[in-house]
């Protein structure tokens, strides 16, 4: 299973929280995982496909190329705003 | 090398500037710096009755403690702490707190900077405004990562 | 743009720098920036059991000011205060306390070290540590003036 | 008159706090005033010719060509270490 989570203004656009989903070869990496997702709806495109979104896998920042394993935590957000 | 005391708090309730300065110093601090970010309440159309902080938690506490471990790398300090609220906060309540303690203020002053720098722009935290107009959330500034972008990597390897 | 409220305290009393901290935010601060310095302890031959500190009364007061008039020149601060002892203090004690409030945190930052490093080469006060081996002046420290030359002239005549 | 005050290692040195001279023209100067001073003693010369004497003319810091006036308030202190 991949724990994918979805944050902030992210979060409200895709209408979801977290869900999980089986590890599969099309889920290999953060770019496929995502591929996947867009063709949820439009919403789903428009907030996964923003230039700035920011993806972190297992809790670290990660890039677009990065591989995923089944267990891991993906999280999709926009920049940070603390402080 | 001693070790630096290294703290991070994330919490909904209120938080006190003044206590959680008491706790950090020890014996040798000869100086102690502090930030202390409140909500800012704005005006007219641009009034914030309200700021809703929401943060990814786990990673927020990671991410927060590799920020103090990167300051205590880059400076020889005796302790530093974050506390950083989320949920629902009215205008003037403090949001986040930094302390650092160390020997000497170069160091102290340096390392609080650091750290603000950094939590505003690695940390996994958003804000969202309400007001008479709506909500809308903070957009990020380009101003912060300019900021952060004035720490050079770290080349001495201490820690 | 309003005018920052300025405060200079001289006391022989201890002081809080949570009260004193409370006492300097209002409504727009968005950024708090404070300096604590703690008398250090020392150890062995170096301990120190008792700091004592001069000044120069009239003069301390009125560089003090100026200091913060300076600051408040070149960045855009709601509120500075500086409170420093004097008289007998033992280790550990807290002796100096600057704070600066402003709706950002680059220029609360800046100032709050402007005015400590100005304070260290400026203002009249002077230091005899007291330990076990006797009393001794203590002397003034190059590294303190290297820190006050790194602030350029204000060129921009705000204020 | 002139007010001459001391602090620190100099008031120290010279075993005073503060001292009232009448005004002269040998004393119109720091420099002069200076130089009257430094002929009181070995511990006056030598608390008052260390090269980073401080020397405050109506509480500002002032050099030894800085003119006096009767009523002047002059202070000389070695280098500041506050904080």
């Amino acid at each position: 299973m991949l724990r994918v989570l979805f944050f902030a203004r992210v979060r409200e656009q895709v209408g979801c929280d977290s869900l999980e989903l089986p590890w599969s070869e099309d889920r290999a990496t953060v770019h496929g995982l995502l591929s996947g997702l867009c063709q949820r709806g439009p919403q789903w495109q428009a907030a996964l496909g923003q230039p700035n979104l920011v993806v972190a896998v297992n809790q670290r920042v990660a890039d677009s190329a990065a591989r995923l394993q089944a267990g891991d935590e993906v999280a999709f957000f926009p920049p940070v705003t603390g402080g | 090398m001693a070790t630096a005391a290294l703290t991070v708090q994330v919490q909904e309730q209120a938080f006190d500037p003044g206590a959680l300065q008491q706790a950090l110093a020890s014996a040798d601090s000869g100086a102690v710096v502090t930030f202390t970010g409140h909500v800012r309440g704005g005006a007219g159309a641009a009034a914030v009755t309200c700021l809703e902080l929401e943060h990814y938690p786990g990673m927020t506490e990671r991410s927060l403690l590799a920020i103090l471990e990167d300051a205590a790398a880059r400076w020889p300090l005796l302790a530093a702490a974050v506390v950083h609220r989320v949920g629902r906060l009215g205008p003037g309540e403090p949001i986040v707190w930094v302390g650092v303690s160390a020997a000497h203020r170069g160091e102290a002053f340096a390392a609080c900077d650091f750290i603000m720098d950094f939590l505003k722009t690695r940390a996994p935290f958003w804000k969202k405004e309400h007001g008479p107009a709506g909500a809308a959330w903070v957009e990020s500034r380009g101003s912060d990562e300019e900021r952060a972008a004035r720490w050079q990597p770290s080349t001495d390897g201490a820690g």
